[in-house]
């Protein structure tokens, strides 16, 4: 078995699970109460003028008759039209995926960056003043609700020092804040699992015969304690990075960030079924890709994965 | 010989609880945390019997009152004692925590079981699903529930229950991956014992101390997640004082009544972190590696 | 480990002090805000105009959709009047004016409405404004293959040409509010537009207005730029950008820190921050009157228990300290600037008496009662619904809170009063046109009842539904605000709702921005007029 | 014969929260160039920990508390860390238990082997293939070509054993510490490997020391063997001495164990291993002694000399 079959082999399972979601949120999304064009006219609009936009909308059709007509676009790559835009679903998910993708990235990276060497310092000197500091730090950081973070943030930098930008996009500058604001959250478990994954790697019998080769410290350390801690730590980055593509939430809310997540949440919140589904969709199918990499990842990494991975195919 | 054979593994696990326990103990910080812990579950029971103030009383004139001595921890937005909220708001919160992990993580851990045991058919069936269930917002979840069932606690413990429960069906499967090629297993199927004998008896001790670290970091989580869902009208109903929705509705208070949303915060913070504390300390007790290092001496 | 512990505990000590301290010293209302020197205007006659002509303004909300007929939103509405215009306005009193329309007549019958046109408008596309385009615009108004949402707040048939600059509109039936109807619904736009978009959504904006449509970035920002050839007053500010900064708290913070010169919506728990900060303070009354709709189930089908329940309610207290005075206590169904308002003698807020007509009902231990209420729809409108709760508590109503979202809110609300599962709804009502038409046969006739309109409490009062079918039809204003007196005082007696309050907006504005219009019913600011100082 | 190594009363302690292990107290003992010292001891009994010293291999929370390794003269626990990466691996090699988990899953086979020489010679890894596959002939791995591109999990425990044994002997050391190679290993492959062992020894003249919980063996390879006990040395001397005459008590136990004429049933000495951070006060081994006498629970033994033999009990003293 080989890498390109084992993707060929992953690729076509995702496809399944893509077509069984799409039923599934389908349902979803559509058994959730409320009226889409009651909410697009205001509730003091008349009621004659809201059938008239449910009608339009084809919303008055039986639910069977819907999913037919979704799913006959969906197989043609057409996931339909917003309601409440009355743009192209596909068109929208576009214009805002630069944003998460950037946000995305960046806060990962910002949260690897400093979450794995202080991980590692903290397993290498477990007794140091700093690395304490750091997991008093990390573990606040993951317990302080985000949107606090940020309003701390914004008040400090932008609104007391008049240093960054207090919301918005466009800019690098803009993106300072809010992504601090994610990699503080996503720090805390990320240095967790760094300094569990470099203890355990430390204490493991295979960094004994390394010393007693009399390999240099580096060497141990890059050798045979990273790579073999690189598996959890990977798992956790990916799992953080699948949720933030799938929209931080809240974040983009405090920093204004024209991301997926506010796009699913204003979607839900207008009953923007056609909207909803396909961010969902998305979310759903980035978190799969993510998945598929994060394996490969693995396999690379790991030779007895590797071949584990390559014989489930 | 039967008798003397089941006596002594009742003896082994005897002594493995005690080893993990002093594996436990060594660790002060974790110890600490445990104890804070236990003093917030002692809330839970007797918080409404040291409430100084009706938790729901309110008095518009006294409403946002920073903390003097007449209220500890001041009053909130409708001239509620805070303090009495917070003590009797314990309950919810910590109920609601305990009650939707002991759900998630038990239907997960059954299902990772079935996954990684059975394999084959169920271990698709089981792996898509949870790949569908891993990447569901929760925040939808909670709608459609709470559109079904009503908004109410048991809405909101299902919504976390359902959200938390694929993490368990992962690690579970990984973890019988891992066991199932062992000898005793083999040893247990040539016995003929049935599958539901194997899997339970002889697997799941097997895999249980990663879930009840899993569990435990939970905990902190669900606290947050119930307080973003209640920020959402999705969480408990007021007027009840679960303090995720208490900084929820405070938050728009941050900086004119601070009081109002830091006192939940810290407390729940603080829950959150000795959660997370005691989470690494049971790691590092129940790690299998750290405890017969422990042992040799 | 072991020696670790203390250390531990001491460093999330300190941290904890240190939260603490930071939220509580730094961010206390007023005292470390840096205060901006507000030079004093020297003098009336002669305004000092900076040179800075871009304006950054913070709404809430993104656009929807630019489809000059599709609107339904106000702040929309408000972002896209500075690009298209109406041919009737209002004055700073709330009267129509002349706007596109240098002037109009009525037929008797009420049914055609002649309005004669401004010469020498042209749209921001080169097009030239004239009757064909007014007509094309009210057309499509009319079409039902164009989805128009509040067509029925401007009922009206369809136009025609009688000469370059002279236009008739038909309605069917009189509607009173017709003439205010057109100074709020009828954008207007190019005729190519129409013409090239048909029956589907616009997806741009060409209007005749101060400023030209440039951008939408959906999400992020709107950017207008002014419009060399307006047929107006040229603005001294040639670029707006709408921000839109969904959380509250943020677009304070965007305001303090001078990333935009006016928000909207601000949380009124930041009034004091702000003005500390010394920026000026925009406390605009709304059209939306706030109330708890009461249904006719069980105990609450008598006037007297729902009248027990209005006296029972300390409103004013809720408004002060709740709302931080951002609310005026209603004293009718309908707003204070509507037209057909007439003020009413309040339900003083006295316990005593409020269970003395429950005891006169029958109900002197009280009964139990579900209140279903929105969160995040209206400004504190959960914490109102749990001080609604403590009120009637002490008269011995005990209130269930149901909570939901908006959606789930309104879904619920569409049932029929057979399938409620509530008794009470919290509620607001804020049609686009302040005349009490809307508020009143929206609310409290009979045929708006769920599932067919959102009329919350479910009144049925014969005597009210003929007042009010007779006032949409009589054009003598006189007559008509009679008709409005009367049904106003029997609802107000037969109380189907809890009166509260009408809702107050609070926007900020930098302390050198001068002379924006605050629109008559308050929730619209215009900005062609504007200019920093 | 030159004496290669030199310990002198040395004291390794485990610091733990529960106490101080006294895992190795007051060990004394010299090895011969090209020499096989066996040493052997219930588990628990400080063998392991001595290697590990002697390897310089020793981490927090254990210490050299005191006592002196002289290796051709040279004190290694003053040694610092860079120095003694120089002696690893070189000059001194070491041979471990558990043939999979001391070697890194992640890279193959003849990887790990070359990292010995790229530490010691510079260069790339690469480089070194040839040397390896050499040297896997010599421990006689089968298909060396083919082994050294092979990762830990596709090879069996004994080829995993033939890898750690290249590493060993990779830099042609003086010293090689074998700890318990071949306890993980099924009969037939330990029977090669300590074939292996004796030839590596005669082709490079290395001293080894080997240590055990399994005495049988030591008598059929070791040229002297050393018996621990609860962190103390019990009883040294030449294997041939020890088995006719063992003097220590625990010594005699070990080996009634082992000869069958005695006919006993249960095979070990009654009893178990003491608790090493509070240890029995007088000599270590009375609780379970047959032949302990009242002044054994008060008094320590001293290391006694008896026919060039060195013995630690009472009953040898005065």
């Amino acid at each position: 078995m080989s890498l390109a079959n084992y993707i060929i082999y992953r690729i076509t399972q995702a496809f399944i699970t893509f077509l069984g979601a799409s039923l599934l949120i389908f349902l979803f999304v559509r058994l959730l109460p409320g009226d889409p064009a009651r909410l697009i006219a205001g509730p003091e609009a008349l009621e004659e003028d809201v059938q008239r936009i449910r009608v339009q909308l084809g919303l008055n059709k039986p639910l069977y008759e819907q999913f037919a007509v979704y799913m006959a676009s969906l197989l043609r790559g057409d996931l339909g039209t917003s309601i409440k835009y009355g743009t192209p679903v596909l068109d929208e998910i576009l214009t805002r995926l630069p944003y998460t993708l950037a946000l995305a990235f960046t806060a990962e990276a910002l949260a690897v960056a400093i979450a794995v060497p202080l991980g590692i310092l903290a397993a290498l000197k477990p007794r140091s003043l700093v690395s304490q500091l750091v997991s008093v730090l990390a573990v606040v950081g993951a317990s302080l609700p985000v949107f606090w973070t940020g309003l701390m943030l914004i008040f400090i930098f932008s609104v007391e020092l008049k240093l960054l930008p207090s919301s918005g996009s466009g800019s690098p500058r803009h993106l300072i804040l809010p992504s601090v604001t994610l990699a503080f959250f996503l720090i805390g478990n990320l240095a967790r699992i760094t300094r569990a994954a470099v203890m355990e790697s430390l204490g493991s019998n295979h960094v004994v015969t390394a010393r007693a080769k009399g390999l240099s410290l580096s060497k141990i350390l890059m050798r045979h304690v990273l790579r073999n801690s690189l598996v959890p730590i990977l798992t956790v980055a990916s799992v953080q990075l699948g949720a933030l593509l799938g929209g931080a939430v809240v974040t983009e809310t405090v920093f204004a960030w024209p991301g997926i997540g506010s796009l699913l949440i204003d979607s839900l919140f207008f009953r923007d079924y056609p909207l909803a589904q396909g961010v969902i969709m998305f979310t759903i199918g980035a978190f799969i890709l993510i998945n598929i990499v994060t394996d490969i990842l693995y396999a690379l990494v790991d030779p007895r994965v590797r071949e584990i991975l390559w014989k489930t195919v | 010989m039967e008798d003397s054979l089941t006596l002594r593994i009742k003896e082994a696990k005897r002594k493995r609880l005690l080893e993990v326990w002093e594996a436990f103990k060594s660790n002060r910080v974790a110890l600490a945390t445990l104890i804070i812990i236990i003093f917030v579950i002692l809330i839970t029971f007797i918080g409404p019997y040291i409430a100084p103030y009706d938790p729901y009383s309110f008095d518009l004139r006294k409403a946002r009152q920073p903390p003097s001595r007449e209220h500890v921890l001041g009053t909130d937005e409708l001239g509620r004692d805070i303090l009495s909220r917070l003590l009797v708001g314990a309950r919810y919160t910590v109920g609601i925590s305990v009650v939707s992990i002991a759900i998630g993580a038990s239907l997960g851990t059954l299902l990772g079981l079935i996954s990684g045991y059975k394999g084959g058919f169920w271990d698709s069936l089981i792996q898509r699903i949870n790949d569908v269930l891993l990447a569901f917002p929760t925040i939808l979840l909670a709608i459609a529930l709470v559109a079904f069932r009503g908004p109410g606690i048991s809405s909101l413990v299902l919504a976390i229950a359902v959200s938390f429960m694929p993490v368990y069906v992962r690690l579970v499967r990984a973890s019988v991956l891992q066991v199932v090629v062992e000898d005793y297993i083999a040893a247990a199927k040539l016995l003929g014992l049935s599958s539901w004998r194997i899997m339970l008896k002889h697997i799941l001790p097997n895999v249980m101390s990663p879930v009840i670290v899993q569990a435990t970091y939970h905990m902190g989580l669900a606290i947050l997640v119930a307080s973003a869902l209640g920020f959402l009208g999705l969480g408990v109903p007021p007027p009840t004082p679960e303090w995720g929705s208490m900084i929820g509705t405070g938050k728009i208070y941050l900086f004119s009544a601070p009081h109002i949303v830091v006192f939940p915060g810290l407390f729940i913070s603080i829950t959150i972190i000795a959660f997370n504390i005691l989470g690494d300390g049971l790691r590092d007790a129940l790690d299998p590696r750290a405890r017969t290092l422990l042992r040799r001496f | 480990m072991g020696a670790i512990s203390r250390f531990m505990v001491i460093a999330a000590a300190i941290l904890v002090v240190i939260i603490v301290l930071g939220v509580y010293l730094a961010l206390r209302p007023g005292t470390p805000a840096p205060t901006p020197v507000v030079t004093p205007t020297p003098t009336e006659t002669a305004p000092i105009i900076s040179r800075k002509d871009t304006l950054k303004v913070a709404i809430g909300i993104d656009l929807d959709t630019l489809d000059p007929q599709g609107q339904t939103t106000t702040v929309v509405i408000n972002v896209l009047r500075h690009v298209y215009e109406t041919l009737v306005w209002y004055d700073d009193k709330g009267n129509v004016i002349p706007w596109l329309a240098e002037r109009w007549e009525v037929s008797p019958d009420g049914l055609t409405f002649t309005f004669y046109l401004r010469k020498g408008v042209k749209f921001h596309d080169g097009a030239e404004f004239d009757a064909y385009a007014v007509k094309a615009n009210a057309d499509r108004w009319a079409d039902p293959n164009v989805r128009v949402p509040l067509r029925g707040q401007l009922p009206l048939k369809g136009a025609e040409v009688v000469d370059k600059y002279t236009v008739k509109i038909y309605f069917d039936k009189p509607y009173a509010p017709a003439l205010r109807a057109f100074a709020w619904y009828l954008l207007i736009t190019s005729p190519k537009v129409i013409e090239k978009y048909g029956n589907s959504t616009i997806t741009e904006a060409i209007g005749t207005g101060p400023y030209k449509f440039v951008s939408w970035e959906k999400g992020k920002r709107i950017v207008l730029e002014v419009n060399d050839n307006y047929w107006g007053d040229k603005p001294y500010i040639k670029r707006i950008e709408w921000l839109i900064i969904p959380d509250a708290t943020t677009r304070v913070a965007a305001l303090l820190a001078g990333d935009v010169d006016f928000a909207y919506n601000l949380p009124p728990t930041d009034m004091e921050r702000v003005r500390g900060a010394g920026l000026q303070i925009v406390t605009p009354v709304s059209n939306r009157i706030m109330f708890i709709a009461i249904l006719p189930k069980g105990p609450l089908a008598d006037p007297k228990v729902r009248q027990a329940l209005n006296y029972a309610i300390d409103k004013k207290a809720i408004i002060d300290g709740v709302l931080y005075g951002l609310g005026v206590e209603a004293r009718a169904p309908l707003p204070p600037h509507f037209f057909g308002y007439v003020e009413m003698p309040p339900y003083i807020y006295d316990i005593e008496k409020a269970k003395r007509l429950l005891a006169e009902a029958g109900y002197p231990q009280g009964f139990k009662v579900t209140l279903l209420h929105p969160t995040g729809r209206y400004l504190q409108d959960k914490q109102v619904a749990e001080a609604v709760q403590a009120y009637l508590s002490k008269i011995g109503v005990q209130v269930e809170l149901r909570t939901m979202d908006w959606p789930s809110f309104v879904a619920e609300l569409r049932k029929p009063l057979a399938e409620t599962k509530h008794d009470m709804v919290l509620l607001g009502w804020g049609p686009g046109v302040a005349d009490a038409h809307l508020t009143l046969y929206g609310q409290f006739h009979s045929s708006q009842a769920p599932p067919k309109g959102l009329a919350a409490a479910h009144y049925s009062n014969p005597e009210v539904d003929a007042l009010l079918d007779q006032a949409a039809r009589e054009l003598n204003e006189a007559k008509r605000l009679e008709l409005y007196k009367k049904a106003i005082e029997t609802i107000w007696w037969d109380a189907p709702w809890i009166f509260l309050y009408t809702q107050k907006w609070f926007y900020g504005a930098s302390a050198n921005l001068k002379n924006f219009i605050v629109f008559v019913d308050g929730e619209q600011i215009f900005f062609h007029k504007a200019y920093f100082s | 014969m030159s004496e290669l190594l030199r310990v002198e009363d040395l004291r390794v302690y485990y610091h733990l929260p529960q106490g101080t292990v006294k895992a190795v107290d007051g060990v004394s003992f010299n090895l011969n160039r090209g020499e096989i010292l066996g040493v052997a001891g219930e588990s628990g009994s400080g063998k392991s920990t001595l290697a590990l010293a002697l390897a310089g291999l020793l981490r927090p929370p254990a210490v050299i508390e005191s006592g002196r390794i002289l290796f051709n003269g040279l004190d290694l626990t003053r040694l610092g860390e860079s120095e003694w990466r120089k002696l690893r691996g070189k000059k001194i090699s070491m041979i471990f238990q558990d043939p999979s988990t001391y070697l890194n899953p992640v890279y193959t086979s003849g990887f790990q082997v070359a990292e010995v020489y790229e530490a010691h010679r510079g260069g790339r890894v690469s480089k070194y293939m040839d040397l390896v596959k050499d040297l896997y002939r010599k421990v006689k791995m089968a298909d060396p070509e083919r082994r050294v591109h092979s990762y830990p999990h596709q090879m069996s425990g004994g080829m995993k054993q033939r890898v750690l044994i290249s590493m060993a002997i990779a830099e042609k050391p003086d010293l090689i510490i074998a700890d318990e190679p071949t306890s993980a290993l099924d009969v037939t492959i330990q029977a090669e490997i300590i074939e292996l062992l004796r030839e590596i020894r005669a082709e490079t003249g290395s001293s080894i020391i080997f240590i055990t919980h399994d005495l049988a063996l030591l008598l059929e390879i070791a040229d002297r063997i050393m018996i621990m006990y609860a962190g103390k040395m019990v009883e040294l001397g030449r294997s041939s001495e020890l088995r006719e005459k063992p003097l220590h008590p625990y010594t005699k136990g070990l080996l009634s164990v082992l000869k069958p004429e005695r006919k006993q049933k249960l095979a070990s000495i009654p009893g178990s291993i003491p608790s090493l951070i509070d240890p029995p006060k007088g000599c270590r081994f009375h609780p379970r002694c047959p032949m302990a006498m009242p002044e054994c629970s008060r008094i320590q033994p001293r290391m006694t000399k008896v026919n060039g033999r060195i013995v630690s009990c009472l009953l040898y003293e005065g």
